[in-house]
């Protein structure tokens, strides 16, 4: 391998030496500003990488007169065995990769508060971002299975990371508990894919499943529902939900910020890559399957949040019936809902990590106990009114409002389902949003109340000068700005379809 | 006579669901951890069956990947057990049961 | 029946089955060391005398050892065995065995449709293949292996401290 | 001359918004002058105007001012224009000429009250309307002016508002009414459909043809019926009559002028408006006849038993407008009109001496309570004389002979025995129920400390009226050749005086009976009143035939049954199970978080058992 | 260029007015009127000066204005607005409205008045850029966008009626009723852009392209099916109509005149132009469906205004009433209840729209909006009741003001194509009668409850009063200016619509 084949694993290579060196730091001297930075600046290097990866495929499509200006589109640039870093993996490496960054970004100002080590948050952040990475731009089980576990492991420790608190600890023991037993469904169902294809390139599997005919190819099958189950559990489908809000409340809110984005997104990449090199498409049991699973997760999703109280947990829900959304246009199959997926995924990235930076920013000061109530929401409007704004953009975004990023997932939802004529789909997506309607008001209606009480949680009067304070912003103004002038976005994500479409 | 590899394969499938038992009816999370250790175990050897099926490495190399994952996640369990019976004096994870509803 | 298939393979299920069952802790880990072994009995029959030694190395010499360490530190003694036979009740396992029955039959299914079996093959892949593999297109997955493990060595750093 | 026709309707109008805007500021008596003068104005502009028609008339016999366009949509394009034929004429003679004089009577009526200006502005309102209706050259300019007068009349009815029922007949009367203009305006619909016009004159016009068909006949038959059902909710005839009698829940003049002269009219206006249609159903003209005699028999009984003065006037209005209809229904087109505008006369001198015994007895209607009014109160005596004379159509010496028997010839000429033979029964109740009223009135003891009224707004109307009523009366004769045909009996010679002479006696013998029996047997009245069977009779016939309690039972109560019934909004109710199902739902589903990892797994367990199964299956 | 100034003004006000708040508690009042007088007077310049009466639903399409620029490209979608009569006329109402809205809020909003106009601005603009849009993307953008601000209108500055279920239960159900709809709504666009898709090969979200969309019967018919339920629910159509009544009764006067006078009428707007002309077979195939719908709107929303106490709640069936001859018109196809209903829509908005105000004003005096506690209120004001009389009469269908000249045109021109739907029809006339006058009655009429006269309407009432009176006034004696702008779009649609129906021939009369 020469220098240049490397170039395009440049966003993976600078995440490694980011977590060499931040570690390097930490033992140097532990400080929380310092080290965050080094975090911080090795992530903004790799997602400036990643980003001009993508850039002449995005030129190509929206700005076509600077399209020369970039250099010629050398997408794919590189097949290593394990890895492909194509557009698609450039795309899906900078989501991982912005949404660590504003993990990173919101941890800091989460940790100054906390008493203990507060470093450590960035390095496993950074080790797990760039299992995310991997994923991003696997095409092989081993490197899937390994980015799987590299997301995964450091994500223990991040959701155990308030070691004090037994709803911390409880989670990771949750998480970690059903985690590895979803790890060990999926390896044996690749196992059971490897047994009966015989290769571990999704390529290759996708070329040989198509000799099998009859019986012949029920381990691929099953070997294939295995993996399914493992990953419904990571992206937290109905039934495999359960442990969703029980983390997502215990875990401190910038993890659990990251474990509803970032994670699930990198899953969710790999997994369709894996439907449309391993040619997954064609089991119709398979889809089958997912669309139960996808109706499920609405229905569930929805109906459990409906009279939440908490908004971690809400948020938490929420998030299964938003995987269902995507897992809705996923099924769909086709250029369309790989942009859709895209989309979607995009749009409700911004949007989460919008909602739980609010959430961070209100529990910072006091460390202990995140602000996590709805109670503790009640009448924020008239005393932090951008603070509240934020929240009420990102939950009218969850919500699919006009105007709001949410609104342009849903429709291509819409768009791709509609397309496939996936009526029944459809059906379960309107209804579901139809009642998610309610709990996000509900939560809604908080800000804008009267609170006559005391404000117990409060964020700090000076929190829109902090370098969180301002990516929040930034994220409002990105969801604003997605739901109403989305279409360089969407030039972005059609430069980044799957190849072998 | 000569084993067909199906029953390697089904041998694994057994300890597989074998450690998944162990998850379902142990309250003691130490023995969770040690059930997803034999799950870890039982899909490493289904790859090596494989592997020999194809005459191809990957089988073995996926089982090293797995022994470092079983490491590794056993290093975090167990530190996390530490923790739990610090914060819980007690390993029954039933007792962590704070958060629901 | 190829015996030195057979007879390490019973003895792995019963092992686990111990394992998983036991009362104590310390004796259930020891089962999973003879299951273990039993697993590493196997992978020589397979033909995968590296997987083998590593299985008895690291598997059986090194995680298990690490739990039994734990075991120690959290001295844990008879009320725990007490306690296990207190939690162990049918009521308990009834349901998940038969949960557990049905997968097992299902997995039966799938991996052994009538008429289509493989023999095993004797071929021994043995250390120089698997390291040329590994060294050659899985040297990511090694280096990635390596970040694994740092992660799993900073979590365990973290959520172990003592303070 | 003719250009000023639009101030007939532009001052009366005017008079309105002078007196709603400015209510408070202007007094009484400036209240007053807008009030009256601006229907003085009006009557003059109809006086000159009645010159003119009479001296020059115009070409074709009618006169249209075309105001402006209503409005054009598709083939439909109404109008507003006024139409000015002899019919419009004679309507508009009544309106302004007794209006005035009634709104004369009422300035000296209503004076002390609190809503004095209020109360003029709604009448001045309501003669504008009333002028609307009958000057409109399409119907659907007649529905407006319809519908305007049917507010004016809830207004006056409900005039005095802090009495409940008051606003309750006022309410009862707009609706019942209303019930009648919805089958009017669904007739106009009909007719649209049929001629592609609402204009009066072409409709007229275009009937004949377009209806020369079997299914033409049906559509003539239903628009007949339907215009039919209009009339009978102004009109007071049945079966929508009950709102008359509650109706005089209002100032008297509003009784005189609303509920006597003009607004009730308007159905026979409306019929012979339209006339030609109803030629050409003459089984629906025969309706119109039958629904005029059953009401008038109806209406006498029920009169010979009342006792609020202002209800036995009332009842016997509804019962003289039978008899306009039972003109129209024998084809008797003018004689009905001519009926009523000599009853226009003679009911607004009745009503406004009733007025004035009513103000003189502090607010007391009950005739029980009244008696010997004669000596106290002369004019409102001689006036109840001279307008009960014509009532009950004194032969040769009142205005209410001429019309009425007119109406009896022709009924008799037009081979209507049947109509001619209750024409002639409710001639003999008239008389009777009059008599009754003038004798319990002014006749006996005294029982009540009375005040007469002065000054010249009491008595000028009075006299006017009185005047008008007598023979004077029935030498008006309105100038409706031409507008509506002549009917069957025209120019009798004997046979008409031999149905005179016996209307005559009828009327006569009738009044003679009950003065003697009333003067020298009143005992055996009383003892048969006291009779059982008597009893049950009187207070049948004082439930004017139960209708009330008949529409009570049949629709007020069913529709309060269901809106009691639907109060909650069945629908809102049915939608609402949603949520309680959602609700259930979310209690239903939030068990299974319980927090164990045990049953977390266990579920995940099941679901890849599941998904397992699924697959292989379905393959 | 125009039609963007148009629909940006309320926006751009609405912003000002929130963050003039600052500078006092009056500046944001008269920011909020000064943009809405713009707003309106903009209407009435392009009502003088434009000409209304060639629009074409044709291939050669003519809008008076127009303005389209790319927006999404990825599926052909256009910020494309476009006016023509139909549209000018409703956006003139919004205007109006609009100011009227303001004017009475002026006393009754304390709290907040800044963000309230800010609110009340956009949800304006909303509505504004619903009866413009011409790109069906952008048109669900503003049919969903003008829900957020008046949800916060009803959730905030509203009431809380004794008994009622509380302002935000009110606002978070007329949110739900209102998107869940869209959501379909959004399906069926979709569908349709998928169908033309098929049929032509391109994707396109225009209106003017979608016109004429080759599909088979079945798919227009669930197709237009999304569509009818979205504006079912908003006009209401009545077994959809339960969120009205709740968000009537809770949300304050200027919601209540807002919802009533114009947000109801972007449903009849929404079924005029798209349900209609997209799908005429269908919607010929579905009106009498429609049509007895409407009918039992008529019926069920005066029997169940006859049952309130509470006053709003009764305005509010009234509109359910009202609406329903709306339905009624719309659906018949001819083209004297085409027109009917367009009047109706802008009488109904102006007299509910009075009511409103003058309900709030009741409330405002007596605090108390149960009508069990009122009574002889004539007494105690001078001027308020027969004002309220006069609005009354508006929606009893009086002749001579606006509401009688549209239910006459809707009844007139359905009893040419179905006389029974018509017959039923009618007996809202009489059912209005009952509602009306027991409203009066049993608010001013009989004993008053106290002595003291109560404050009576100030100059501003009155005045905003007085033109709402007048132009009702004006709308019944003279409607035909309003008719003459709206005729050529509601013809066209008319005949499209008739052509599928097959009406044209059968219909005796010209």
């Amino acid at each position: 391998m020469n220098g240049i084949a490397l170039l395009p694993l440049l966003p993976i290579l600078i995440t490694s030496a980011t977590i060499v060196v931040a570690m390097l730091a930490v033992a140097f001297r532990r400080h929380h500003w310092w080290n965050a930075t080094v975090v911080a600046i090795g992530l903004n290097l790799a997602l400036l990488a990643s980003a001009w990866l993508l850039l002449p495929e995005f030129l190509v499509r929206f700005l076509p007169q600077f399209a020369g200006a970039a250099g010629a589109p050398v997408i794919p640039r590189a097949e290593t065995p394990l890895l492909v870093v194509d557009a698609y993996s450039a795309f899906y490496m900078s989501l991982v990769l912005a949404t660590a960054l504003a993990t990173a970004t919101l941890s800091y100002a989460y940790m100054e508060g906390h008493k203990g080590n507060r470093e450590e948050v960035y390095l496993l952040l950074a080790l797990s971002a760039l299992g995310g990475l991997v994923m991003a731009c696997s095409r092989h089980f081993a490197s899937f299975f390994v980015g799987l576990e590299l997301l995964s492991l450091p994500l223990y420790g991040m959701i155990g990371y308030l070691v004090k608190e037994r709803r911390s600890l409880e989670a990771a023991m949750k998480y970690l508990v059903l985690s590895a037993a979803a790890s060990a469904f999926i390896l044996f169902g690749m196992a059971l894919v490897y047994a009966q294809t015989g290769s571990l390139l999704f390529t290759e599997i996708g070329e040989r499943a198509g000799g099998f005919a009859g019986p012949d190819h029920s381990m691929l099958l099953v070997g294939g529902a295995l993996i399914l189950v493992g990953i419904a559990f990571k992206l937290s489908l109905a039934p495999f939900h359960l442990w969703t809000p029980d983390v997502y409340e215990g875990a401190p809110a910038p993890v659990v910020a990251y474990l509803s984005t970032a994670s699930k997104t990198a899953v969710f990449a790999v997994l369709l890559r894996y439907f449309v090199e391993a040619k997954a498409y064609r089991y119709g049991g398979l889809l089958d399957v997912m669309t139960v699973l996808a109706v499920l997760s609405i229905v569930l999703g929805n109906v459990l949040a409906l009279m939440q109280d908490n908004i971690k947990r809400l948020l938490g829900y929420s998030s299964i019936a938003h995987f269902g959304y995507i897992l809705a246009a996923f099924i769909a199959a086709g250029p369309l809902a790989v942009e859709a997926v895209g989309v979607y995924l995009l749009t409700y990235v911004v949007t989460n990590l919008a909602a739980f930076g609010v959430v961070t920013l209100m529990s910072s000061p006091y460390g202990e106990h995140d602000a996590d109530a709805l109670w503790d929401y009640r009448g924020l409007f008239w005393r932090r009114p951008n603070l509240s704004a934020i929240l009420t953009v990102a939950l009218l975004s969850l919500a699919g409002i006009p105007m709001t990023a949410g609104f342009i997932g849903k429709f291509y939802v819409f768009a791709a389902g509609v397309d496939k004529r996936l009526w029944v789909l459809m059906g379960a997506v309107a209804f579901g949003s139809a009642i998610g309607l309610f709990y996000y008001l509900r939560a809604m209606a908080q800000l804008y109340l009267r609170a006559p009480w005391v404000r117990k949680y409060s964020a700090p009067l000076d929190w829109a000068q902090g370098a969180g304070g301002v990516m929040l912003l930034a994220l409002m103004i990105l969801m604003l700005v997605l739901g109403v002038f989305p279409s360089p976005f969407i030039a972005i994500v059609q430069a980044s379809g799957l190849a072998g479409q | 006579m000569i084993v067909p590899f199906e029953q390697v394969l089904f041998v694994s499938g057994v300890l597989f669901v074998l450690g998944l038992m162990g998850i379902l009816i142990r309250r003691n999370i130490l023995f969770v951890l040690m059930s997803i250790e034999v799950m870890m175990n039982s899909a490493a050897l289904a790859f090596v069956a494989a592997g020999n099926r194809w005459g191809q490495p990957d089988g073995q190399i996926m089982f090293i990947l797995i022994l470092t994952l079983a490491a590794s996640e056993a290093s975090v369990g167990l530190a996390l057990v530490l923790q739990i019976f610090r914060r819980f004096k007690t390993l029954d994870t039933d007792a962590a049961s704070e958060m629901k509803g | 029946m190829d015996l030195v298939f057979w007879i390490p393979a019973l003895v792995a299920i019963v092992a686990t089955l111990l394992a998983v069952t036991n009362y104590n802790p310390v004796h259930g880990l020891l089962y999973l060391i003879v299951s273990l072994l039993a697993v590493a009995l196997i992978f020589f029959r397979l033909g995968a005398p590296f997987a083998g030694i590593l299985e008895v190395i690291v598997y059986a010499g090194a995680i298990v050892v690490l739990f039994v360490f734990v075991v120690m530190m959290l001295n844990l003694g008879d009320a725990v065995v007490e306690q296990e036979k207190r939690w162990l009740k049918p009521r308990v396992w009834a349901g998940p065995a038969v949960l557990c029955g049905v997968l097992i039959v299902e997995l039966w299914r799938v991996v052994w449709p009538a008429g289509a079996t493989h023999p095993l093959s004797d071929a021994v892949i043995d250390a120089p293949h698997v390291g040329v593999a590994l060294f050659g297109p899985y040297l990511l997955a090694v280096e990635l292996a390596s970040m694994m493990l740092l992660a799993a060595l900073v979590a365990a750093f973290h959520l172990g401290r003592h303070d | 001359m003719y250009d000023l026709l639009f101030l007939v309707f532009a001052l009366p109008l005017a008079g309105f918004l002078i007196l709603a805007f400015g209510r408070g500021r202007l007094g009484e008596n400036g209240a007053a002058a807008v009030g009256v003068g601006s229907v003085g104005g009006a009557a003059l502009v109809t006086a000159g105007l009645v010159a003119q028609f009479l001296g020059h008339p115009p070409d074709g016999g009618a006169y249209t001012q075309v105001l402006w366009d209503w409005m054009k949509v598709g083939g439909f394009t109404p109008h507003f224009a006024l139409r000015l034929d002899g019919l419009s004429l004679t309507m508009l003679g009544v309106i302004t000429g007794v209006g005035f004089m009634i709104h004369l009577f009422a300035s000296w009526y209503m004076r002390g009250d609190d809503g004095y200006s209020r109360f003029f502005s709604y009448m001045n309102l309501f003669v504008a309307s009333m002028v609307f209706l009958v000057l409109g050259d399409n119907l659907l300019f007649l529905y407006f002016g319809w519908e305007g007068v049917g507010l004016c009349s809830f207004l006056l009815i409900g005039f005095w508002y802090k009495d409940a029922a008051n606003g309750s007949a006022a309410r009862k009367a707009f609706i019942v009414t209303r019930v009648g203009d919805t089958f009017m305006a669904i007739g106009l619909f009909w007719l649209f459909r049929s001629l592609g016009t609402l204009d009066i004159q072409q409709v007229l016009q275009l009937a004949p043809q377009a209806f020369d068909s079997e299914s033409g006949r049906q559509a003539v038959r239903g628009i007949a019926l339907l215009l039919l059902g209009g009339a009978v909710g102004k009109s007071a005839q049945l079966p929508l009559q009950t709102w008359l009698p509650d109706a005089m829940a209002g100032p008297t003049p509003v009784s005189a002028l609303i509920h006597a002269a003009t607004m009730v009219t308007a159905g026979v206006y409306l019929i012979a408006r339209t006339h030609v249609l109803f030629e050409l159903a003459p089984d629906v003209q025969h309706l119109v006849g039958v629904v005029g005699a059953v009401t008038l028999l109806l209406a006498g009984f029920t009169a010979l038993v009342q006792t609020d003065i202002k209800r036995v006037l009332a009842y016997s209005t509804m019962s003289q407008i039978g008899y306009m209809f039972l003109a129209l229904g024998a084809g008797a087109w003018s004689a009905a009109i001519f009926h009523l505008m000599t009853h226009a006369f003679f009911k607004a001198l009745l009503f406004l001496s009733a007025g004035a015994v009513i103000l003189a007895c502090h607010h007391e209607q009950d005739i029980r309570k009244m008696g010997g009014l004669r000596k106290t109160l002369p004019l409102a005596f001689w006036c109840f004389v001279v307008g009960g004379g014509a009532l009950a159509a004194v032969p040769y010496i009142t205005a209410g002979f001429y019309s009425k028997d007119e109406i009896l010839w022709q009924a008799y000429a037009g081979g209507h025995m049947d109509l001619f033979l209750a024409g002639l029964f409710g001639a003999l109740l008239t008389s009777i129920y009059t008599t009754r009223l003038i004798l319990v009135v002014f006749f006996g003891e005294e029982k009540t400390h009375a005040h007469a009224g002065h000054g010249v707004s009491y008595w000028l109307p009075l006299a006017v009226l009185l005047v008008l009523s007598t023979f004077v009366g029935g030498l008006i004769h309105p100038p409706l050749e031409g507008v509506l045909p002549a009917a069957p009996g025209e120019g009798g010679g004997a046979a008409q005086l031999g149905i005179e002479a016996l209307s005559g006696s009828v009327a006569i013998g009738g009044i003679l009976v009950t003065a003697l029996v009333y003067f020298t047997r009143p005992r055996a009245l009383l003892a048969l009143a006291q009779a059982p069977a008597a009893q049950a009779v009187r207070r049948f016939w004082f439930s004017a035939f139960g209708f009330d309690w008949l529409y009570d039972r049949l629709l007020v109560r069913p529709f309060f049954w269901l809106v009691r019934v639907c109060s909650g909004d069945l629908f809102d109710q049915a939608i609402g199970t949603i949520p309680e199902l959602l609700r259930h739902a979310n209690v239903l589903s939030t068990r299974t978080q319980t927090g164990r990892m045990r049953w977390y797994a266990a579920s995940f367990a099941a679901g890849a058992v599941l998904i397992v199964a699924a697959v292989m299956f379905r393959g | 260029m125009i039609l963007v100034l148009l629909f940006m003004l309320p926006f751009v006000g609405g912003f000002l007015c929130w963050q003039t708040e600052r500078f006092g508690r009056g500046l944001p009042r008269w920011v909020a009127l000064g943009t809405m007088v713009v707003v309106l007077g903009m209407t009435l310049y392009l009502w003088a000066t434009g000409d209304y009466s060639v629009t074409l639903l044709g291939p050669e399409h003519h809008w008076v204005h127009e303005y389209q620029l790319a927006w999404i490209p990825r599926f052909g979608i256009s910020f494309h607005l476009a006016l023509d009569g139909l549209s000018l006329i409703l956006v003139g109402l919004t205007g109006l409205l609009g100011i009227m809205a303001v004017a009475c809020s002026w006393r009754e909003v304390q709290r907040h008045v800044g963000f309230f106009h800010l609110n009340l601005l956009w949800n304006l603009g909303g509505v504004i850029g619903v009866f413009m849009a011409m790109d069906l993307f952008l048109f669900f953008f503003f049919w969903e966008m003008m829900l957020v601000p008046m949800y916060f209108l009803i959730a905030l500055w509203g009431h809380n009626a004794p008994g009622g279920k509380g302002r935000v239960y009110a606002a978070t159900k007329f949110f739900i009723f209102t998107q869940a709809s869209g959501l379909l709504m959004l399906l069926a666009i979709i569908g349709l852009v998928f169908v033309h898709y098929q049929a032509t090969r391109v994707i396109t979200f225009d209106y003017p392209v979608l016109l004429h969309t080759p599909m088979g019967p079945q798919a227009e018919w669930w197709l237009m099916l999304g569509f009818f339920v979205a504006f079912a629910v908003k006009l209401p159509v009545v077994p959809l109509h339960s969120w009205l009544p709740d968000a009537h009764s809770q949300a304050p006067t200027a919601g209540s005149v807002d919802l009533a006078g114009v947000l109801l009428k972007t449903a009849a707007y929404g079924l005029l132009r798209f349900s209609l002309p997209l799908f005429p077979h269908a919607s010929a195939q579905f009106a009498p469906v429609a049509m007895w719908l409407g009918v039992l709107g008529i019926v069920y929303g005066a029997v169940l205004a006859f049952a309130q106490n509470d006053i709003k709640r009764l305005v509010a069936y009234t509109s359910i009433s009202h609406m329903g001859f709306v339905l009624v018109g719309i659906y018949a196809g001819t083209d004297q209840a085409m027109q009917g209903a367009v009047i109706n829509m802008l009488a109904h908005g102006i007299s509910a729209g009075g009511l409103f105000i003058l309900c709030g004003e009741v409330y405002e005096r007596l605090h108390t909006r149960d009508l069990r506690e009122m009574g002889g209120l004539w007494s105690r004001f001078p001027f308020l009741p027969p004002i309220v009389l006069f609005f009354a009469a508006a929606s009893l269908g009086l002749p001579g003001l606006g509401n009688f000249v549209g239910e006459f045109l809707v009844l007139l021109g359905t009893f040419r194509a179905h006389p029974l739907i018509a017959l039923c029809s009618a007996s809202g006339l009489v059912l209005a009668a009952a509602y009306s006058l027991i409203m009066m009655q049993r608010a001013f009429y009989g004993p008053p409850k106290g002595d003291e006269p109560l404050e009576d309407m100030n100059y501003r009432e009155l005045a905003t009063m007085m033109s709402l009176m007048a132009i009702l006034l004006l709308l019944g004696i003279y409607p035909q200016p309003v008719l003459d702008v709206a005729r050529a779009p509601v013809q066209a649609v008319q005949e499209l619509y008739q052509s599928a129906t097959g009406l044209l021939s059968q219909a005796g009369a010209p």
